[in-house]
């Protein structure tokens, strides 16, 4: 068992899910020969060559249409796409075909494809290299979504990405990539999708968050009795965790980096309003980007939702 | 040299059956008497299907429907080039495609009567349902190919789509990719000369659709869509290259829409009726009866006979579409995934749907 | 005054600010000649020349990216998309450069484009002609959202959209473009955006719906006092409306035909959640599509929330 | 006949300026001498500039930068041919030509330490903002060129972007537009022969970017991106193309990258030294030295004294950058749209951002 960070966490869920499955194959700007802009392909060109480590063109749309293709032949291919918001460029591959192929075919073609992307704010990187658009794939239907929010758990669940018989998209929070070391074997294993962790035990307050916004919420945590649930798989997300951990403790804080209207926390906080609202002693808040685009490098930061917001939530729901 | 020519192009068109029915020796594929006949018979077939279809809808028994009139030779003279390992990706506008490699009549109807089922290829055809985002298939067939490659597969992928698809962004990323990879596909363009109301030279500057090949680094050709054995041989050789290794080819079928759009379409608006019959008198069926006539292998009781079989075959199907029972409304949630979320079992409870 | 069905309204609106406006340009495929696939922009090539009536080869994604360049040089273009699906290939300029241009640029360049599209379920179309999707658009910033639920609103949004100095989606339900008739006035006249309608009054159920559903709700209302809210803009949305009848009836029932899951439905849940909890005396019930693409032809009536539905959250709010 | 040619094309290439620094008497463009070192001294601008980044880069006082080294002839020989009414749409490698069109320096530091305010190009400079997703601000081109056609301006519009930005489909739509509507447009390729690690042969199999021109029915043609008189020559062809109604035309600048992508790339990983110092030997800056020294233009001295002003210019921009006031939370809030939304307000007031 080694110490990794997600950028080998990553990578070794790859290798080794590429030993086990020769129709895994990879694809996208720069992962062979550069190893990936992040690195987290490095090293597989060389193990695997390039018929299944695929340098690609320019063209993000081709690369998740030629990735559907693939998988409907029988391939199970991983599309790198280099910061998220050049996903958008195949957003229609994604909503039109790759979610629906399973359902317009009834079951006779499928898209078990897997889209790898760095996704949300940190790193400094230029203009749209921090979006949190992950909202968009979670309202889409038949696409599942998934954020790691350590080495440990970015391998467990990209492990079950790469074994999953449908369309995943797999959000690689940059500003973690190297920022956080744990212990992780070597062999593979895998976290199940649609599961949430309970990251840390609490009665008081029930806190969801992912990725990058998990540490924060538990670093705001220090002095409440918050339950903090990572919730790991936004699409479709694990319900039961979130209303069982809300009937106890009866107030919700959720906490993301994306704009805060028609984010994920909407959904979270409507599941509530739906089936746990008289469970509630104090109103959701939701702790979010402001309704504005990412800012550049010297404003991300302010951007992004800062502890002390966090704390202030929880301030506030514990007070109501 | 300050200015110099570094590359030139020429672009090159097919022709094999004229006007009069006469075909080019050198060029006409080895089709004995019985394949030619078999050819002839599935343009019947299809054209049949695309008659009743029309009708039906007309009778609200069917969808809005995308006639395929007068581009029947394109469609089952690639068609019919195809092996049982190829994948073939449809546009919308491929019904004489998918009749011509066994695509059940039936199903046909199902689909354009709003049925999902029908979008199910029987097992052992590579027929991905047919894709209504224009051109948006393109690079399915670019990843198929890829796939195949990578497999060492002996087989190529084909995708079908308009003279209006060329416009999109996925046709360009789709051959760029293709051209690179030396994949093994053949990009069947069917320049049909409109796409709805707007006409091939308000759809590209372009002089023809099959130049475009040459700035993809791939082979690319125009051929005479209303010519079954130009396309056929066209066809033929662009997969041949395909399995051999040299990569992948654009064939610019020019051929002709010579019905509306679709059933929801009034071409009336923005094309002559002089234009349409000018076409009238290209159409594929035409020049092949003369040809058959000549080689002794038409004869009217001949085609008589074989538009009662098409007629009886293609009414059997839409009875069997008919009668089939409709679709199941919980299969609208059952199969966004390979397995049920738990938010979908409750829905299927609450919607009353669950079984 | 005219009796007009959607359709009519909307070319009475283009027409007007068309005259009054020579900067406004429409673009789109098969608007010109041939009058739009619905003949919304029946007859204005013939008036206003092919120069403001530009019928454009097929290309989503290069109409709306065009549709910005004309906008930063100062025109007015209203670029039309087929049906809301192929809208999605041109998802990347509408979220990276239409929402974002004025705050990247600092307002250096704006980008007055509206992109209006007929969306929904209801018309029996072929696959891909019934999308429900204004979730995408109203998460992303910098873009405004409307639909339209009447020839008279229709006319009057859109005239307000096209006088507005930003990115307006204009939604058009097609399932009500010929379907109802209203007196229209023949001169202009704008509906403020931001700004909701309170289409019925009433005491003990607030209703938001927008665009068809708006009409299943009424229909379903029959016998209960339910304040019906006429969203409109559903980007930004009245928010006040909404909460100031909640606050009133202390029950919320939202209507739409997206499917549930990040829906618009889950951000008003959401602001209802954050800001009048302690208002409600029943969760609030969110009347979607289900949690799956929308079905072709034969199915898409069952996918659309029906009025027994509607009627079953209203009498279990009632209940509880 | 049954095949045959239905058009020829034929890609030019041209040079004006070898790499001995002898120009071609005939299409050397009529620059006097005072022109020639005006365009000498933007070069050295935009060199100073892109060094002194680098510097700054490295000392952490820029985010990540990507350099032009090796391209200034591409950039300021298109550059220098536009007009004041002309509009340009930059990709993020465009600094010589920013600067060449006389955009603030110390604005281009605001804009690469992160800072949106210094995306707001000067009034009466019709720069957009530089696009960062490849390729995707080439409609926007066609678009305002679209919009001058209609307005009856005399302008044209340019947008530059790579060999990388070619694959796009926002290539394709946008030059087929361009094709159509015969746009005054100018799409300038800056093919530096890579995209990040990405080798030209690898991003396309065509053999030149030039020749997809023929696909949409534009003029296309290939300069060396090194010679900044061809460069010039062939911009300001097209510019006048363009502006007497002849429509759009792309020109590949056939140039090098010299440095690695940006600071953030190591190009070591993927391209070897060798095939970096041929290009050295290429550099546009050698040749231009060259021919002015022959014609009396150059001595070291004038160099010299050239570069002192270009530092002290630039030195003078970044400490105008570093010294002005950091950006105002509230500005991301308050420019998304025209007005703030009611919930924008409560923001600012609960971010404590409001004045
Ligand atoms: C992306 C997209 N845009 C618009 C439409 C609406 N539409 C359906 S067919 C068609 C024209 C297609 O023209 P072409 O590619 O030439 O194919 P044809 O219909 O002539 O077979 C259009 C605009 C669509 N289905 N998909
Ligand atoms: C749509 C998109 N995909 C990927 C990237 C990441 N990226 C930035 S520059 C670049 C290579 C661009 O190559 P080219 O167009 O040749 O321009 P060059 O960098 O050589 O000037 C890539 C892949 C991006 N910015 N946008
Ligand atoms: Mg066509
Ligand atoms: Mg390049």
């Amino acid at each position: 068992m080694a110490k990794l960070n997600i950028v080998q966490a990553i990578n070794s869920a790859l290798k080794n899910e590429m030993k086990r499955n020769s129709d895994v194959v990879l694809l996208g700007e720069d992962i062979g020969r550069d190893g990936g802009v992040f690195r987290v392909t490095e090293g597989l060109l060389e193990i695997f060559g390039p018929e299944r480590v695929i340098d690609t063109p320019l063209a993000e749309l081709g690369i998740i249409g030629s990735a559907i293709g693939m998988a409907a032949y029988g391939l199970k291919p991983v599309a790198e796409i280099q910061f998220m918001a050049f996903s958008y460029a195949g957003l229609e591959q994604i909503f039109s075909h790759a979610g629906r192929i399973r359902s317009r075919s009834r079951g006779r073609f499928t898209c078990p494809i897997v889209v790898r992307m760095p996704y949300g704010i940190g790193i400094k990187a230029p203009e749209l290299h921090s979006e949190s658009a992950e909202a968009l794939f979670c309202h889409m239907p038949g696409i599942k979504v998934v954020v790691p929010s350590s080495p440990y758990n970015a391998k467990g669940l990209l492990t079950s990405a790469l074994r999953d018989p449908d369309p995943v998209i797999f959000l690689e929070p940059s500003r973690l990539y190297r920022s956080i070391k744990t212990d992780v074997p070597d062999e593979d294993y895998a976290i199940p999708l649609g599961k949430a962790a309970i990251y840390q035990e609490g009665k008081d307050i029930t806190v969801v968050a992912w990725g990058a916004m998990l540490h924060r919420a538990a670093e705001a945590s220090a002095g409440f009795d918050a339950e903090i649930i990572d919730l790991m798989t936004l699409k479709p997300f694990d319900e039961e965790a979130i209303l069982n951990s809300v009937r106890k403790t009866g107030r919700l804080v959720i906490a993301h980096e994306a704009t805060r209207s028609g984010g994920l926390g909407a959904e979270i906080a409507a599941l509530v309003a739906e089936e746990a609202v008289m469970h509630l002693k104090a109103p959701v808040i939701r702790v979010a980007g402001p309704e504005a685009v990412t800012p550049m490098a010297k404003l991300e930061d302010a951007y992004m939702p800062q502890i002390d917001r966090i704390r202030k939530a929880f301030a506030t729901v514990m007070e109501f | 040299m300050p200015i110099s020519i570094i590359d030139e192009f020429k672009i090159r068109r097919l022709e094999v059956l004229d006007e009069s029915g006469e075909a080019d020796a050198e060029l006409m594929p080895p089709f004995d008497g019985n394949e030619i006949k078999k050819i002839f018979e599935r343009i019947i077939l299809a054209r049949t299907f695309n008659q009743r279809a029309l009708s039906l809808q007309r009778e609200g028994r069917l969808g809005t429907y995308a006639s395929i009139l007068g581009q029947e030779a394109s469609q089952v003279g690639s068609a019919i080039a195809f092996e049982q390992s190829d994948w073939i990706f449809p546009s919308f506008r491929e019904t004489g495609v998918l009749l011509a490699l066994g695509y059940p009549a039936w199903q046909l109807f199902r689909y354009w009567s709003g049925d999902e089922r029908g979008m199910s290829a029987p097992d052992g055809l590579n027929i991905f349902p047919m894709s209504v985002p224009v051109g948006s298939q393109i690079p399915h067939a670019t990843g198929t190919a890829m796939a195949m490659k990578i497999r060492g597969a002996k087989s190529a992928s084909a995708v079908y789509f308009g003279d209006g698809a060329s416009s999109r962004g996925d046709f360009h990323e789709a051959l760029n990719l293709a051209g690179v990879f030396k994949a093994p596909a053949v990009f069947l363009c069917q320049n049909n000369q409109w796409a709805i109301s707007v006409p091939r030279h308000l759809q590209t500057a372009a002089k023809t659709i099959a130049q475009r090949a040459f700035g993809y680094g791939i082979e690319g050709i125009q051929v005479d869509g209303n010519d079954v054995f130009a396309v056929y041989r066209a066809t033929k050789d662009a997969l041949n290259r395909a399995k051999s290794g040299q990569g992948a080819t654009l064939i610019e079928c020019f051929t002709y829409r010579l019905d509306d759009h679709t059933t929801s379409d009034d071409s009336s608006r923005y094309r002559s009726a002089e234009e349409v019959e000018e076409w009238k008198k290209k159409e594929p069926l035409i020049r092949l009866r003369l040809f058959m006539k000549k080689k002794g292998l038409w004869t009217q009781a001949y085609e008589d006979g074989v538009a009662g079989n098409a007629l009886s075959e293609i009414d059997k199907a839409i009875s069997q579409a008919e009668n089939y029972p409709p679709p199941d409304k919980a299969d609208i949630i059952r199969f966004t995934n390979a397995r049920l979320t738990l938010r979908q079992k409750k829905e299927l409870k609450t919607l009353g749907w669950e079984k």
